[in-house]
């Protein structure tokens, strides 16, 4: 029944809630029919609609890695009714989540490539599913040298630290640069923003693919930036995120010209990225 | 004729620069249709045109103009003129940005009622009155009808036929040729409790929520309007009998001593619901307890229920 | 708001507005006995009853 | 397809044997507007309507629609119910040709890439007739999209009133089906029927202003910015009635409705493009941010997005929205507009 129902979410049960930043958290989440997962299936990049029963749903990007098995993790952002609620949430309680929906990241075309990661913001939570199925061991050797290029505003709005600053750096050929907006007491780190950080490490665009998600403003920026350093419209990829209902191209509302986000996207390289009418 | 009276004025402002734009009618899909139209500058005065179908309340339309500097011509009939008070007592927008365009009415024709009889599809070429009659001059035809056989239920009723208000005024005042009885209220309060119920129940039931009859309403202009708000979710998305009540009752209440009887809500509303008969209920109460006149009609009376006076009925004490 | 409640048919005596202050404790009591049971007589209400689920 | 008649005097009686074994839904006048409701007596139906004020989508896709039922204790025990059945057998009488194409325009939303199951089930159930249409409306364009007044495409049983007969085309293997179930059509030769119907079809065409859509498309593919839309949009209230009487507007949204005890349902509802906060983000951010953004995309999706996406054209011509746009926006002066390159 539940398959044939795609608008039907699969009950799960939130098992872990870590604190990013101040109004960040991550819900690692299992589903109580331990069978979902064999079809489930996601592919990094892709999105999930996760309930509230009562309140509503909402599309959030799905931040952990296919490699991991058995679970999967959202960082949710506070920024309205429900993600206020989930919020509120511990683990042993049960949301609602129905997907995987969208494209995803092209990993296939990757292969054999360097990777650089830029983010900003919770606009890392989408390209962590990438960064940890690259980093994967099974994975690794498909992929060059990782770069990931991180901002947020201040050090208290990093995602992931525990990734960012122990996980990732201790993998191989992986290196991370970390930046945020203005000077603070304590921060030794880099301070500017992400696209002027892009512009200092001037990265060669030799064999390299970009991933870029943040928020528009540091979008427009960063792909300005790595236009001016000869990347090409194909090297270059990003990810979207408008507001969707139903996530599988019925309500309407996720349209940026004949496509929709959430079944022809929410990834798009910069070339397709060009042919679309500017609403997002 | 009235139409060259608006183009002339109309291009004597934008000459001078007093106004940076003016929104007045253009011609319809049909000869019993208008369409508002935005001119900006002299080439596009020919666009406007004056019909026995002007409808349409365009004071509205200024807000979609707020905080910016700027002065907008507005056509108004006398009824649409309480509009452009309402806004401005509203703070919405200043009296100074306005340049109020006045034609006094001598009654629109409603387009349902003259369908009935006439063929409306082809384009209004011209159109005379002489005395009671209309001849309408269509690329179907020509017809001649009695006016008074069919004007918009409300021009019967209308207290204010010249503008309220004006920077210039084309054309002589009219006077009020009848007073508003409230027939259309008083045959709804004479019904049964359960006759009520059962007749507004018909009507709400039809509703599809469409928000055209807030989205035309002078006095629904708040910043964010509570139908639009998710957190609280004061009424439901859901189109069922009794969230559509919620929405017409809290629709009404909002607009209580503000509303300016114009009409254009139940005009629009596609489903036929009397949506205005509700507002005029409440006119009706705010007459009798209070002693007022209608919102709009006179300046100097501030919005009824915004105003305290040590002589209002007390019922509820 | 009585008005328009009744004009939409709601019975009269389903709504009541009082204006009380906070020291007359004694017209607290009379008004909700007296609403109480007025609206008990009316029956339950079934206007704008919402009865999904 | 076969083909075949009912006599006139018969067919109220065929209708009677349709409405004993299945809902009947068809167009009756109610307060004042012509619907299409569930049938009391066959003699309500109305035959000789222009249009109806809402379109037949709501059949398949009901303005509010429950998904689920939900039984919440305090988020730690969740009981979903989804139910076991959406909708009877109904069958859905007297469909203008414009209204049929309109549900062929809906089809591939629904049913290809996610079948939702809601709509699939509502269509399967619903055995369709088709009423030729014997006169146009001036706001009628159906034409302008290669639809014939008389089409029976999107019926699975087609029906048009020609002297003393209906003209029967039973379409579909689903008409067949119902043919075989309610007797009364006489399968006989009916070459001088189909005579007559291409005589009204010449007629009723002739009465509907031709709308030449040459090069809009191809305006549209290349012109995503185009002075019109300003011009239009500044005429628009940002109400929802073209997108609610259009009868291929698909718009959703999905929302939870709470009895206050953890019980209540998952509903969605029709929802507009016209609507400020349909594209707004918890974030505030929202890529159609004023009217102009929004008109446009709406006459984009009538008039080539849907296309793009289906290759089924997104506006069947009805002339609902001509009809009730509060101020005029008529789709008709806009097509001309993009052709003139204004």
């Amino acid at each position: 029944m539940a398959l044939e129902n795609p608008l039907l979410p699969h009950i799960a049960t939130i098992t872990k809630v870590i604190d990013e930043t101040p109004d960040v958290k991550t819900f690692q989440m299992v589903f109580d029919d331990p069978g979902v997962f064999d079809v489930f299936k996601q592919k990094p990049g892709q999105v999930a609609q996760i309930s509230i029963f009562g309140v509503g749903e909402a599309t959030i990007s799905i931040t952990s890695s296919p490699t991991r098995k058995g679970m999967l993790e959202f960082s949710i952002k506070k920024v309205g009714r429900l993600t206020s609620v989930i919020h509120q949430m511990e683990p042993g309680m049960k949301v609602g989540i129905r997907g995987p929906y969208g494209n995803h990241f092209p990993y296939e075309m990757m292969k054999g490539k360097d990777l650089l990661f830029i983010g900003g913001g919770i606009g890392l939570a989408p390209l962590r599913s990438l960064i940890d199925f690259v980093l994967a061991p099974e994975n690794r050797q498909d992929y060059g040298k990782v770069e990931i290029l991180y901002g947020a505003r201040s050090s208290a709005d990093l995602c992931f630290k525990y990734d960012l600053f122990d996980n990732w750096p201790r993998q191989p050929d992986t290196k991370v640069y970390v930046t945020i907006d203005r000077p603070e007491e304590g921060w030794d780190g880099h301070v500017g923003f992400v696209p002027a950080y892009l512009e200092e490490l001037n990265p060669n665009p030799q064999n390299k693919v970009t991933i870029t998600c943040g928020p528009p403003i540091m979008i427009k920026f960063v792909l300005q930036a790595l236009e001016k350093m000869g990347y090409s419209e194909d090297q270059v990829v990003t990810t979207l995120e408008l507001k969707m209902k139903c996530g599988i191209g019925k309500c309407g509302r996720c349209n940026i010209g004949s496509k929709f986000v959430c079944v022809d996207g929410p990834v798009f390289t910069l070339r397709e990225l060009k042919k679309l009418p500017p609403e997002f | 004729m009235l139409k060259e009276k608006i183009k002339s004025t109309v291009t004597e402002l934008l000459e001078n620069k007093r106004i940076d734009f003016v929104i007045g009618y253009g011609a319809g899909s049909d000869a019993g249709t208008v369409r508002p139209a935005f001119v900006k500058s002299v080439e596009e005065v020919e666009q406007l045109i004056w019909s026995p179908f002007a409808v349409n309340n365009l004071a509205k339309f200024v807000m979609d103009h707020l905080y910016e500097n700027i002065k907008i011509g507005v056509i108004v009939k006398g009824c649409d003129s309480r509009s452009v008070i309402r806004l401005v007592q509203d703070k919405v927008f200043p009296r100074e940005n306005f340049y109020v365009i006045g034609v006094p009415c001598k009654g629109i024709l409603d387009k349902n009622k003259v369908a009935k009889d006439f063929d409306l599809s082809g384009d209004l070429v011209d159109f005379t009155e002489q005395g009671d009659e209309v001849i309408l001059k269509t690329s179907k035809g020509e017809f001649k009808l009695r006016k008074e056989d069919y004007l918009l239920d409300k021009c019967y009723r209308c207290e204010t036929p010249t503008p309220v208000v004006y920077d210039v005024l084309l054309g002589e005042e009219v006077a009020p040729f009848r007073t508003d009885d409230y027939e259309d209220v008083k045959a709804i309060e004479n019904l049964s409790v359960e006759e009520k119920s059962r007749y507004w129940d018909k009507q709400f039931e039809k509703c599809i929520r469409c928000y055209a009859c807030r989205n035309v309403c002078s006095a629904c202009n708040c910043r964010d309007c509570v139908f639009d708000m998710a957190e609280p979710n004061w009424v439901g998305k859901a189109a069922n009998l009794s969230e559509n009540t919620a929405f017409h009752l809290i629709r009404a209440w909002h607009v209580a001593g503000r509303c300016v009887d114009c009409g254009e809500c139940s005009r629009v509303c596609p489903m036929g619901i009397p949506v205005n008969t509700l507002n005029r209920k409440m006119i009706k109460d705010m007459k009798e307890l209070f002693a007022v006149e209608t919102p709009g009609k006179n300046p100097e009376q501030g919005p009824v229920l915004g105003t305290f006076r040590t002589d209002d009925p007390e019922e509820f004490m | 708001m009585k008005r328009l409640f009744e004009f939409i048919g709601f019975e009269p005596g389903r709504f009541h507005a009082r204006w009380i202050s906070g020291s007359e404790a004694q017209k607290v009591v009379e008004t909700a006995r007296k609403v109480t049971e007025e609206v008990r007589a009316l029956g339950p209400n079934k206007k704008m009853r919402d009865d999904r689920c | 397809m076969r083909k075949g008649y009912i006599l006139k005097e018969s067919f109220k009686t065929w209708l009677g044997a349709i409405k004993e074994k299945f809902p009947l839904i068809a167009p009756v006048q109610d307060d004042g507007l012509t619907l299409f409701k569930e049938v009391e007596k066959v003699d309500d139906i109305v035959l000789d309507y222009g249009i109806t004020r809402m379109p037949p989508k709501d059949l398949f896709f009901p303005q509010t629609e429950k998904m689920f039922r939900i039984k919440n204790k305090n988020n730690v025990a969740i009981e979903l119910e989804s139910p076991e059945k959406v909708t009877d057998e109904l069958v859905l009488f007297g469909v203008h040709s414009c209204d049929l194409k309109s549900i062929l325009a809906l089809d591939p939303v629904f049913t290809t890439r996610f079948p939702d199951r809601y709509y699939q089930e509502r269509r399967d159930k619903t055995y369709v007739i088709g009423l030729s249409c014997t006169k146009a409306l001036p706001t009628c364009f159906c034409t302008a999209y290669g639809i014939n007044p008389t089409d029976a495409d999107g019926a699975d049983v087609h029906l048009t009133e020609l002297g003393d007969k209906y003209l029967v085309e039973v379409v579909t293997e689903r008409g067949e089906k119902l043919a075989a179930a309610i007797p009364g059509i006489i399968f006989e030769d009916t070459t001088n029927l189909e005579a007559e119907k291409a005589k009204l079809t010449e007629k009723v065409k002739g009465e509907i202003k031709f709308i030449d859509l040459t090069g809009v498309k191809e305006v549209l593919d290349e012109n995503f910015e185009l002075p019109l839309w300003e011009k239009w949009a500044q005429k628009c209230l940002g109400c929802g009635i073209c997108t609610y009487v259009c009868p291929t507007c698909h718009c959703f949204d999905i929302n939870d409705f709470n009895r206050g005890d953890g019980v209540g349902e998952r509903f969605r509802c029709w929802d507009s493009c016209m609507f400020s906060d349909f594209t707004r983000m918890a974030g505030g951010h929202n890529p159609r941010p004023t009217k102009k953004e929004r008109v446009r995309n709406r006459f984009m999706h009538k008039l080539k997005y849907h296309l793009d996406r289906y290759n089924i054209v997104g506006c069947v011509g009805c002339g609902r929205c001509v009809q009730r746009c509060p101020e005029n926006i008529d789709i008709r002066a806009i097509i001309s507009d993009i052709k003139g390159g204004v």
